[in-house]
């Protein structure tokens, strides 16, 4: 579904933020993306859904380059991915309902499932008696979870999370966890750039490590 | 937190692989977006009354210049209209010439071709006018004779410069007529009239050009100052997969919003504006024994002041939107 | 990531117990702050030059609108000072008055207190006056004898209203001399004048009321909107201790320079409007034997326009500060 | 240091955030801040400087209630008192050193000590390499070190920080606890929202616990 091919970024003026990965996930794959501070967790996750341009090497989605998708077909292949960032990037002139329900809205969905699907999703990440309130007047932990219920609402074929459960007790981490794994469970391919060595090793899934930019556990790729 | 049951996970399944709506929905949707987006961004601008208010009076400001300056210009032409400013021929006769020699000569100018039009005055007449239009009429009481000669006014069709040939022809033409005694072309008030015109049209085109820059750089950017405030927005819509028009949208209405009532309140002052000079104007004329009286702002003039708000808006909003969509495309 | 000896641990303790710095360092640095913000908000403003120019050109637009209005008003002054304007009394006199009467009674009225001046105008000179001045010069070389009597003009010190009954009486004791035909006092041009300064003061005030209005209303809004991308700044600086001036100092600096490349910008504009009209006004003035030429914008205006503008630019930003630091206080 | 005497705590139009907390701190006390997401750690930090005030009950910081604190006054408490914010509060318009900088030109520092102590603290955060850059050319946990060593480069008698290692890896969350806990050891008070329960196990200091608002361990107050 996901395939990395000899890809290399730099940003401007930078060295290199990812050197020479190549790695593949499967369809329905579930697999962590760790390592230190500064890795280039994001920056991988970022060249997935088009936040960047790898700088060399190819991303291949679904057997397609993403380095061959005309500027026009961007907003389309985004809302088959779901994001969830590291820094939640929520609306704060509107309800947690709209915030949520953006996706939905963008690709144009009709009134009546919106609402329905909206709240299914507010309910898995158990903020449904908060629908009505601004972002800003949630916690920090909250926030990180509206940013979830955004990134599954619409039900996407790739889920992207980059520190999900950075803002969040144990017990919800875990939850969360439940959540994206039953997702990848129907066939979305499911990456989570994490820290906690906790969730990690008890799920016991694939595991990308990165090293200064560089892959160095999990590249497995089968060809 | 709830489990979701296997079924629940089959059917997003197939609505993960699915084209998951139809295009009747689709474009039921689109349309609800529109409705939506221009209640919303109607609602948002009055959520904010003192801080729309102030964007929405100076983009009335912007707008209401140039709407007096074009009340002005309309009302100089009714102005001029209303003035006699034909180009004429003074013909002076002989003082003793006979009434039927000088309708003879009257029928034949006016046979011709170029005069709009051919006027006797007599010498009592000529007398009359000169004391009131002269404003030396205290002096004339004093003389014991009429000492002016009875006078042909002849006005020409049009005062193009291509005309003047055809006076000065006509001119001398007239000059070798017994009857007459002198001909006079007054073409002074001409050149006099042409300074003007010159003085109005350079000041007329430097404010339009100045005006015309204001509304568009007020315009724009007060909408991409009120823009630049909702850039996440923009980041957000794009990175969920919205395309450049859905992000567009409600800026452009917005925008819409504010052109269009920033050119209803600029009528407003354009009208009241009119109100406020009126009287001292009609004054004025009056002491010239003149009707006129200033034309205010009427529909057509309110209907152009919205559309030209509206699409100023529009314009405004969209160069701002593009701006900002450049800037977050990645490469 | 460094261990820390015992040692700076000590220091670190005194130094977040003491007062840690002295009064004239203190000073210093707050000296410093302003210098740096000085340079900073003028780096910054230079670092979006487009979006720089667009502010600072609807800044300069606010403000030459009203400049422009100021020439205007300065240059009318200067015509209506070039134009003959006083109140005069006009004294026909009769045709075979005696030259020596004629001039006992000018000494008599010179000693006398309330006119500014006694013009003696022969029956020739007012003849030639005549012909120059009324554009009927035509008809009067037609005239074999010349009709016109020999005149006194009195022109009084002042045109107030209050000297009307002045001019009165002069004229009542003026017609029962034997020397004199007739007195006419010439008022019809004074109302006329008074209807158009009713129209120029209305237009003026109206203009000058919706220029202000549009100065302030575009300065503050252009200010509070790029303020308003600042706000996480000083939500920041707040959060961290700084005091309120501190916050705003940076925001007024901006607002300082940009009021001040704007009234530079507007002094331009000015300049150059009043320039591109100067050639067709002296064109037109020398139609009317007049040798006025428009009075371009000097120094006094540019300061005029440089200060109006950093005032605003000051005024503006500081309101918009307020308006931000007094919506994130709690409470 | 920190003394709270039965606070309560109530956003407008929601359900107390904070109820009858009452703990106190000693000067160069270590405390970590723990419980679920939408507990009110964030909300009990915000009092302490002045973020929010509280509905009922006083917080006392030096003996001072803060109630009486006259509103030109809190800049100079806050001087003293350093944060980490949970969402980092990074102004994205100047460079990391000038973001550290901060605090000490907000207290009229001279330019000459300004350099010396701000690149001592980002060496600390281990940033001193990217000084000059941006902090949107930061990775997240970058930025979350900017945020550290800005609120301990004033070196304050306080020092209260919101979830500070939620995006950093295992080993440099040790590291910035450590910092931490050598300030304490100068005497400054520390108080330490997490969720990070390997850290508050493994560093065994005070904890206090909240649960929907109300404190359920550690709050032994000594009268
Ligand atoms: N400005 C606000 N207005 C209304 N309610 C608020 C506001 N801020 C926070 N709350 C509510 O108060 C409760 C406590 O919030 P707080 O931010 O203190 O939680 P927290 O313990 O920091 O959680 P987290 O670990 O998720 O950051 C939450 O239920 C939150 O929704
Ligand atoms: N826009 C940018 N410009 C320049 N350098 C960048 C930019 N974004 C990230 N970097 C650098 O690239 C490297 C990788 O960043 P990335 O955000 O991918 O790290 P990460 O693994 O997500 O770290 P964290 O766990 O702290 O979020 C870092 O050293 C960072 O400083
Ligand atoms: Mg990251
Ligand atoms: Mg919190």
């Amino acid at each position: 579904m996901i395939r990395f091919d000899r890809v290399s970024k730099r940003y401007p003026g930078g060295r290199d933020a990812l050197a020479d990965i190549s790695f593949e996930l499967h369809e329905g794959e579930f697999a962590f993306l760790t390592g230190h501070s500064g890795a280039g967790k994001s920056t991988l996750l970022k060249l997935v859904m088009l936040m960047e341009r790898s700088s060399q090497g190819q991303v291949l989605v679904n057997g397609k380059s993403l380095n061959r998708l005309h500027r026009s077909q961007i907003p389309y292949y985004r809302r088959r991915v779901g994001v969830v960032f590291q820094n939640h990037h929520l609306l704060f002139d509107r309800s947690v309902f709209q915030n949520v329900a953006l996706p939905l809205q963008v690709s144009g969905y009709p009134a009546r499932d919106v609402a329905k699907r909206v709240r299914a999703a507010l309910d898995r990440v158990g903020l449904l008696d908060k629908e009505n309130r601004n972002p800003v007047a949630l916690s920090g932990g909250e926030q990180q979870r509206v940013g979830i219920a955004r990134s599954v609402v619409h039900k996407p074929r790739i889920l992207l999370a980059d520190e999900p459960t950075g803002n969040l007790d144990p017990e919800l981490s875990a939850e969360i966890m439940d959540l994206f794994r039953r997702f990848s469970e129907v066939g979305v391919t499911v990456l989570i750039a994490t820290h906690d060595v906790v969730l990690t090793t008890r799920m016991r899934c694939r595991e990308l490590k990165l090293h200064q930019g560089r892959l160095v556990q999990g590249e497995t790729v089968e060809s | 937190m709830r489990a979701e049951p296997a079924a629940k996970a089959r059917e997003q399944k197939s609505g993960a692989t699915g084209s998951r709506t139809s295009l009747a929905q689709r474009f039921r949707a689109y349309l609800g977006h529109h409705r939506q987006n221009a209640r919303d961004s109607l609602l948002r601008l009055l959520s904010a009354p003192v801080q729309s208010a102030m964007t929405l009076l100076v983009i009335a400001i912007a707008l209401a210049l140039p709407g007096m300056l074009y009340m002005g210009v309309i009302n100089i032409q009714a102005l001029s209209g209303s003035i006699d400013t034909s180009a004429r021929m003074t013909v002076f006769l002989q003082p003793d010439a006979d009434k039927a020699d000088i309708d003879a000569l009257m029928s034949r100018l006016q046979a011709g071709t170029g005069l709009a039009s051919v006027t006797y005055i007599s010498r009592d007449q000529a007398l009359e006018q000169f004391r009131e239009s002269s404003g030396f009429g205290e002096v004339l009481t004093l003389l014991d004779e009429n000492p002016l000669p009875p006078v042909l006014i002849l006005e020409p069709e049009s005062i193009a410069d291509a005309d003047a040939g055809f006076l000065e022809t006509l001119q001398g033409e007239l000059e070798t007529n017994p009857l007459v005694d002198d001909v006079v072309l007054d073409m002074r008030w001409l050149q006099r009239l042409q300074g003007l015109m010159a003085i109005s049209q350079r000041l007329v085109l430097a404010m339009a050009a100045i005006l015309g820059l204001g509304v568009l750089l007020v315009m724009g950017n007060t909408i991409r100052l009120a823009i630049e405030n909702r850039r996440e927005e923009i980041l957000v819509v794009k990175l969920i997969g919205g395309t450049n028009g859905y992000v567009r949208r409600p800026f452009l209405y917005s925008g819409f919003w504010f052109g269009l009532l920033g050119g209803l309140l600029a009528w407003l002052m354009v009208w009241a504006g009119i109100f406020l000079i009126r009287e001292p104007v009609a004054g004025l004329a009056s002491l010239y024994q003149n009707p006129f009286s200033l034309i205010g702002p009427d529909l057509r003039q309110l209907s152009l002041l919205l559309a030209v708000g509206a699409l100023l808006g529009l314009a405004g909003s969209w160069l701002a939107v593009a701006q900002l969509l450049h800037k977050i495309e990645p490469e």
